[in-house]
């Protein structure tokens, strides 16, 4: 028998000035199972909750309903009070007569009668409304960073310095991702690797950080605090306690065919290397597709001149499996490849690069040396032209989002250009300059006014090959309204931030949603930009959308900040208000399996029959199960149908 | 026909089935009725014609609980129940050997049934062997439909309201329906009581409206409700009416595609926001 | 026939956006007609069609249905598990004689408290212009 | 690179009709002769109807008169080769043009087309839509294979440049058979027949017709660029440039003539149609090539063809 307490707030005069509180207060006394009913001026205050304090230890209540504000601003304050009186919080009902009532309408009357009727419908419901018990889940408090550019690299740190552990997972051979691939970095114009390298080392150093390189996500299992990850190595074939990271076997090998992914394919590398000299860790690889003792049973040079017998050419794939407790994903992004650009010569022409090319093209540890020259005849380009929004703001051929980064590297790129030929012409072709950013738009007019490039507004319409080996670039100079011919010794297009390739593949592994391109989704654009709609997952760098080394670095010490307050408890509260299954009415149709975004509906025995069960860790309430299931054999507590049937129906 | 008995036999004869689902002639009602053939020697009686309207389907659950391996002889419109229902994990398949007849129409009274001029597969869609020639879909007509469709809001609902009145809620509808199979059907619940037991027009119309729902995208239009309701109400209307707006929106008739979740479980996030509020047509 | 008395509107919010929109619309003082009843959901996934026919059969004359916009459901995918849902039985009732302009859906962000008012106050006028609903009503079944 | 997505909807059958391009017929009637004998060769019958008029393109861009006047007439056309149940093959990128565009545009708008069939339906005819319509590129190009079997007289030692127009390429961005920035159709086909390819910068661009077309207004844009595309041609000496629209034929081949009329220069490259030259390397017969109406002479042409031909002959005994 629900003995209910009914208590009806004034708020000052937010309510009563247009709700005859009174009224309403006098009418839900006589209503069924309405032990007490009350108002007051402000129920929220601290008065207000003694006297539903006092009312629940006289009255012997056990049902609550307040009247008051909207149920977002003072529930968890009223059910303080409950709590205090040994009750359980969820034998609270709030009816919303401020926002949704005394502010929306001006008539008294009909006010007063809204009132009354949402009052009313919260007391027919809050009879159905049970005991709940929000669940503790145990926690595993190790982290999973996927990726280990720069993002995953500082998400690593950041929680290694809070003193719990990190496995750091990395597709590729070494850390350090785009950001070890590029020369200088905006606004300062400092060098990237000497600002990254020391990061990389302390990661490597680090006591609570595990590295696993050459690896990739291949399942995950569980829920928050409790996934089970199993992560893919690939077969490096070499053993990497034994290698002392000497070189020897990369400077010996006779196969040099590949194109070298750090250099952006400038040039090539060895089947065995290691795939920059800064490399973390500093073991080489084994390519299999190139080397000849892997293809074709000769060679075998590299195991011969290994001077720490390390070479294992009978390394297999293997599975590990770990327990995390949340994961990050930081895969970054890749350049997009230009190679639809047709009319920009389709990657057929030598001297017309991307935007990475020419950052290894002028960096140091580059092919060249750190050169600027053409890679076709060896000469210092006299004149070069940037061409942006390659694939960028670009419907027909390429993504419709901005990639946001390359305003501000093009700008960069004459410069360095500037630096490395200073009596050289640099032409920038640009839609439009988008540089929001600390120091941003100075450095860009820096650019044009001390270095002197040239900025003409207009999209590139086509590169053409000369005969004189120089390219000319159709464009047109908007400003002025005229097309323009630039006659070009090189031409480099800033070309597109684009999702890695295996972005989505990972996002359905995680089980959390991507856009349209292909980037992953963030629980709330504005709120919530570290964390996914799955709880324990949390995204940090370009993989969320496209970012330049700040924002990446922001967000890898967000995504951690996150993973430490979640790591700071020993186990976690999950609401009460989730799905449950009644298996005696479930068909076992699984449904409602189908329509779980949290997969947090499994199959399960019940006598001879299978039937749906609700994994309590993963279920987040959203309630598109009950909608589906036809036998109502699913019960959302807290939104039962029960408690909605007595809300609908007067 | 007789390659049907033949491959019957066969199968029984390498064991390949316990039991055959299928027709045979009743001398006591003096027509053809549903029949679990269990041996060999009973098959010679197996009968698959015109009259051979049921939807076998509706009995596999239990069948197949039963037995291990089950032979069932398939019109098009029972195949796509059975397609449903594997989908819902229903049935497995592997206990299913289907003997899919190219099905030349039913006859409901020595007339053919309104449901075969709509039929989008006369061959099941779920087939092991295969019978008969198979006919190219065609669009459905939904004559009737159309007819009501073409009246105004009150005349339809002034039709419909003496059809639900006339209602009994002896649920014979549900009993028949291969795809009505709950535990704990929505209309005996009594916490909370969506549908009221008694039959009067307000829950007649909560009733008719929740088993149209219920087999939104999933109802093969086997016309079993309308042939078996004691009060001919027009069933297949209502049913016929949710699965042209299926078919419309969604572009999917159901059970046509085996392993196809149904519609409404289906995740779309192309669906157009026109189906929410644009007006029909 | 028009209408004459204050046709009563159920509406149906998911908690994250539209109830949260619809508090915005008090926040911001926006009036609408004071006949909408308002039920909060945790998200529109969770809206079962049931729920509407049943509200028709209770007596309501329109129901409105709001959730977060496409592409923001708190849930990541309720909001296109409604909307299928819902535009089947919308079809539905519409084919027994419940107008489609009796249910009204509609995405509300948490930010759209004016759109919120806009909609409740269009949404009752849609329905006095409306002729008289079918009398599927329970409490006019009693009378008789 | 050609698109195998477009080329697999391409559907070459035993026998289609020819519709011959009005600047072939006036100008060029080679393009139209060595078209209606090459097909038969590559087992693909032609049929051509003596009721055939006018595209409707010159009709449109001359502004003569608006595209829905001109509709009806397209459809007469397309009607034409409906009744006959055949595929259309064009031999011009104006005539593809129009006779796909409106004929979708018709398709596509019931209203517009019920329009147009009832003006039809006064001279008997009826336009449905059921027939396709290909440039004779995309059949040439899916029969590849059988030209260069059947090639008796290889192009070898002979140099061309090729120019695609913009009609087809550029207007079809998404449904034309190849890439319009990076083409290699008409390369394809020339190196099947033992032709070589020289590439020269202004490839991409336009003959310069389509700028305020010469014909009917001032010359100053068109020519300068029609003069820039011949001297980038000029510049790597090929000994013909290859086309697939006799409009731009037109263009590159009789302004070479006005440029030396006026001394701005010495241009002496032939332009020549793509079936003209399978028709030459299939063995047709020369004078039914037609070479003798274009306004640069092919005999250097012919003459360097023949002196390679008997070169090898010789060589081979």
């Amino acid at each position: 028998m629900a003995r209910i307490g009914v208590f009806i707030c004034h708020c000052g005069i937010n309510i009563s000035s247009t709700v005859d509180v009174e009224k309403v207060t006098a009418t839900v006394k006589e209503l069924p199972d309405v032990a007490f009913a009350m108002d007051y001026k402000f129920m929220c205050s601290s008065p207000g909750q003694n006297m539903i304090r006092n009312a629940i230890r006289e009255h012997e209540l056990n049902r609550i309903v307040v009247a008051s504000c909207s149920p977002s601003m003072h529930l968890p304050t009223f059910q303080k009070a409950l709590l205090n009186e040994q009750m359980n919080p969820y034998l609270i009902s709030m009816a919303n007569i401020r926002e949704q009532c005394s502010w929306v309408t001006k008539d008294r009357e009909a006010a007063t009668q809204k009132a009354l009727d949402l009052v009313t419908r919260q007391i027919k419901r809050v009879s159905h409304q049970d005991e709940l018990f929000d669940i503790d889940v145990e926690l595993h408090k190790t982290a999973l960073v996927i990726g280990g550019g720069i993002a995953g690299i500082q998400a690593a740190l950041d929680i290694a310095d809070g003193d719990r552990k990190v496995i750091l997972v990395e597709k590729s051979p070494s850390l350090g991702g785009k950001m070890a691939q590029l020369d200088e970095t905006f606004p300062t114009l400092d060098c990237s690797q000497c600002i990254l390298t020391p990061k990389m080392v302390e990661v490597a150093q680090h006591p609570n950080i595990r590295i696993m390189v050459n690896s990739t996500i291949g399942k995950v299992d569980g829920f928050v605090g409790n996934f089970k990850v199993t992560i893919n190595r690939k077969a490096t074939y070499v053993d990497e306690d034994k290698c002392i990271g000497c070189g020897v076997c990369q400077s010996k090998c006779p196969s040099e065919v590949a194109p070298n992914e750090f250099n952006a394919g400038l040039e090539k590398r060895p089947s065995i290397y290691i795939p920059f000299p800064q490399a973390v860790p500093a073991v080489p690889i084994i390519d299999p597709e190139n080397c000849l003792k892997l293809t074709k049973g000769t060679c075998g040079i590299c195991e011969k001149v290994c001077p720490a017998e390390a070479i294992r050419y009978d390394d297999e794939p293997k599975e590990i499996e770990v327990e995390v407790g949340a994961i990050i994903a930081a895969i970054g992004y890749r350049e997009m490849n230009p190679s639809v650009y047709t009319e920009y010569g389709g990657n057929r022409y030598p001297d017309v690069i991307t935007g990475l090319q020419f950052e290894r093209l002028v960096s140091s540890t580059g092919p060249t040396g750190g050169e600027l020259i053409r890679l076709s005849d060896g000469k210092v380009p006299r004149r070069i032209v940037f061409v942006k929004c390659v694939g960028s703001r670009d419907e027909d051929k390429g993504h419709t989002y901005c990639s946001g980064i390359c305003c501000m590297y093009t700008a960069k790129h004459a410069m360095l250009y500037k630096h490395h030929v200073p009596d050289g012409d640099a032409y920038v072709c640009y839609i439009d300059i988008r540089s929001p950013g600390k120091s941003y738009d100075e450095f860009v007019r820096r650019a044009i006014e001390e270095d002197d490039v040239r900025y003409l507004r207009g999209r590139a319409g086509r590169i053409m090959k000369l005969k004189n080996g120089q390219y000319r670039v159709y464009t047109e100079d908007t400003l002025i309204g005229r097309p323009v011919a630039i006659d070009a010794d090189m031409v480099v297009l800033a070309s597109a931030v684009e999702p890695q390739g295996d972005a989505i593949k990972l996002a359905q592994i995680l089980g959390i949603s991507y856009d349209k391109d292909g980037f992953f989704n963030e629980a709330h654009p504005k709120l919530k930009p570290v964390e996914t709609a799955t709880a324990g997952i949390f995204l940090a760098g370009a993989c969320q959308g496209p970012k330049d080394i700040p924002a990446s670095v922001q967000q890898g010490s967000a995504a951690a900040a996150k993973v430490l307050s979640l790591f700071a408890r020993d186990t976690l509260k999950k609401s009460a208000r989730i799905a449950m299954v009644d298996p005696s009415a479930c068909t076992g149709c699984l449904t409602c399996a189908y329509v779980c975004h949290y997969s947090a509906i499994e199959e399960a025995d019940f006598g001879r029959r299978k039937v749906s069960k609700v994994i309590s860790g993963k279920c987040q309430g959203c309630g598109a199960c009950v909608a589906t299931c036809k036998g109502s054999a699913i019960t959302l507590a807290g939104f039962s149908d029960d408690e909605l049937f007595e809300e609908i129906v007067l | 026909m007789k390659e049907l008995i033949v491959k019957a036999k066969e199968l029984f004869e390498l064991k390949i089935i316990e039991v055959l689902l299928g027709w045979k002639y009743d001398e006591i009602i003096s027509d053809v009725r549903p029949y679990l053939f269990k041996d060999i020697s009973e098959i010679d009686e197996l009968i698959y014609d015109r009259r051979s309207v049921h939807n076998l389907t509706n009995y596999l659950p239990n069948i197949t609980k039963r037995y291990k391996k089950v032979g069932i002889v398939l019109k098009g419109c029972d195949g796509r129940s059975l397609t449903t229902q594997i989908v819902e994990h229903r049935i497995n398949l592997n206990q299913i050997v289907a003997l899919a007849v190219g099905c030349e129409g039913v006859d409901i009274d020595e007339k053919q049934a309104p449901k075969c001029d709509d039929c989008p597969t006369n061959i099941s869609p779920i087939a092991d062997y295969v019978f008969g020639e198979k006919k190219t879909a065609t669009e459905p007509g939904y004559d009737q439909l159309k007819k009501i469709e073409a009246m105004t809001d009150p005349e339809r609902w002034d039709f419909f309201a003496v059809e639900f009145d006339k209602c009994t809620r002896c649920y014979a509808c549900r009993q028949i329906c291969p795809l009505c199979y709950c535990e704990l059907c929505i209309a005996d619940q009594h916490e909370p009581k969506w549908i009221e037991a008694s039959a009067k027009l307000s829950s007649n119309t909560m009733w008719h409206l929740t088993r149209a729902y219920h087999l939104a995208g999933r109802c093969s239009d086997c016309g079993e409700c309308d042939r078996i309701c004691p009060e001919d109400i027009p069933l297949r209307l209502l049913n016929n009416a949710v699965e042209k707006s299926v078919l419309e929106m969604f572009n999917v008739r159901a059970g046509t595609i085996p392993d196809e979740l149904p519609p409404l479980v289906v995740l779309a996030k192309e669906d157009p926001d026109e189906i929410l509020g644009g007006r029909h047509e | 026939m028009k209408m004459n008395k204050e046709p009563q509107i159920l509406g149906i919010l998911c908690k994250w956006c539209s109830y949260t929109g619809a508090d915005l619309a008090g926040t911001s003082r926006f009036t609408y007609p004071a006949n909408v009843k308002i039920v909060q959901v945790p998200c529109s996934g969770r809206v079962d069609p049931v729920m509407i026919f049943k509200a028709f059969v209770e007596g309501y004359d329109g129901v409105m249905v709001s959730g977060c916009h496409p592409g923001d459901c708190h849930y990541g995918t309720g909001n296109y598990h409604a909307r299928r849902k819902l535009a089947v039985a919308r079809r539905l009732l519409n084919f027994v004689g419940i107008n489609y302009d009796r249910m009204h859906f509609t995405w509300i962000s948490a930010a759209e408290g004016k759109k919120f008012a806009d909609e409740c106050t269009q949404f009752t006028q849609q329905l006095k212009d409306l002729a008289d609903k079918p009398k599927t009503l329970a409490r006019k079944e009693l009378a008789k | 690179m050609p698109r195998q997505e477009i080329l697999d909807k391409i559907k070459v059958s035993e026998k289609m009709f020819l519709f011959k391009p009005c600047v072939g017929s006036n100008k060029y009637p080679g393009i139209i002769t060595s078209a209606e004998d090459i097909f038969p060769k590559l087992d693909v019958e032609i049929e051509t109807s003596e009721d055939q008029a006018c595209c409707g393109g010159f009709l449109t861009f001359t502004n003569v008169a608006q595209p829905t006047s001109t509709m009806p007439a397209v459809a007469r056309n397309l009607a034409l080769a409906e009744e006959k149940g055949l595929d259309t093959i064009t031999l011009c990128n104006g005539c593809y043009t129009f006779l796909t565009e409106f004929g979708h545009f018709m398709n596509d708008r019931p209203p517009v087309k019920g329009v147009v069939n009832v003006i039809l339906s006064m001279i008997g005819r009826e336009f449905k839509g059921s027939q396709s319509v290909y440039h004779s590129i995309e059949i040439l190009y899916k029969l590849k294979d059988k030209i260069r079997e059947r090639t008796i007289r290889p192009l070898e030692g002979m140099k061309f440049a090729t120019h695609y127009g913009c009609h087809y390429l550029f207007a079809f961005k998404k449904t034309a058979i190849d890439d319009p920035f990076m083409p290699s159709v008409i390369e394809e086909l020339v190196r099947d027949m033992g032709g070589e390819i020289v590439e020269y910068p202004e490839a991409r661009s336009c003959c310069g017709t389509g700028l305020t077309q010469v014909i009917l207004h001032k010359e100053e844009i068109s020519l300068p660029h029609t003069k820039t595309k011949l001297d980038s041609i000029q510049s790597v000496k090929p000994d013909a440039v290859i086309g697939v629209c006799p409009y731009c034929i037109a263009q590159l081949d009789r302004m070479q003539q006005k440029f030396n009329y006026r001394k701005i220069g010495k241009y002496e490259t032939p332009v020549i149609h793509i079936t003209q030259l399978i028709g030459l390397a299939l063995g047709i017969e020369e004078k039914r090539l037609g070479f003798g109406a274009h306004a640069i002479s092919f005999d250097k042409f012919m003459q360097k063809f023949h002196k390679l031909e008997k070169a090898r002959g010789e060589k081979n005994g």
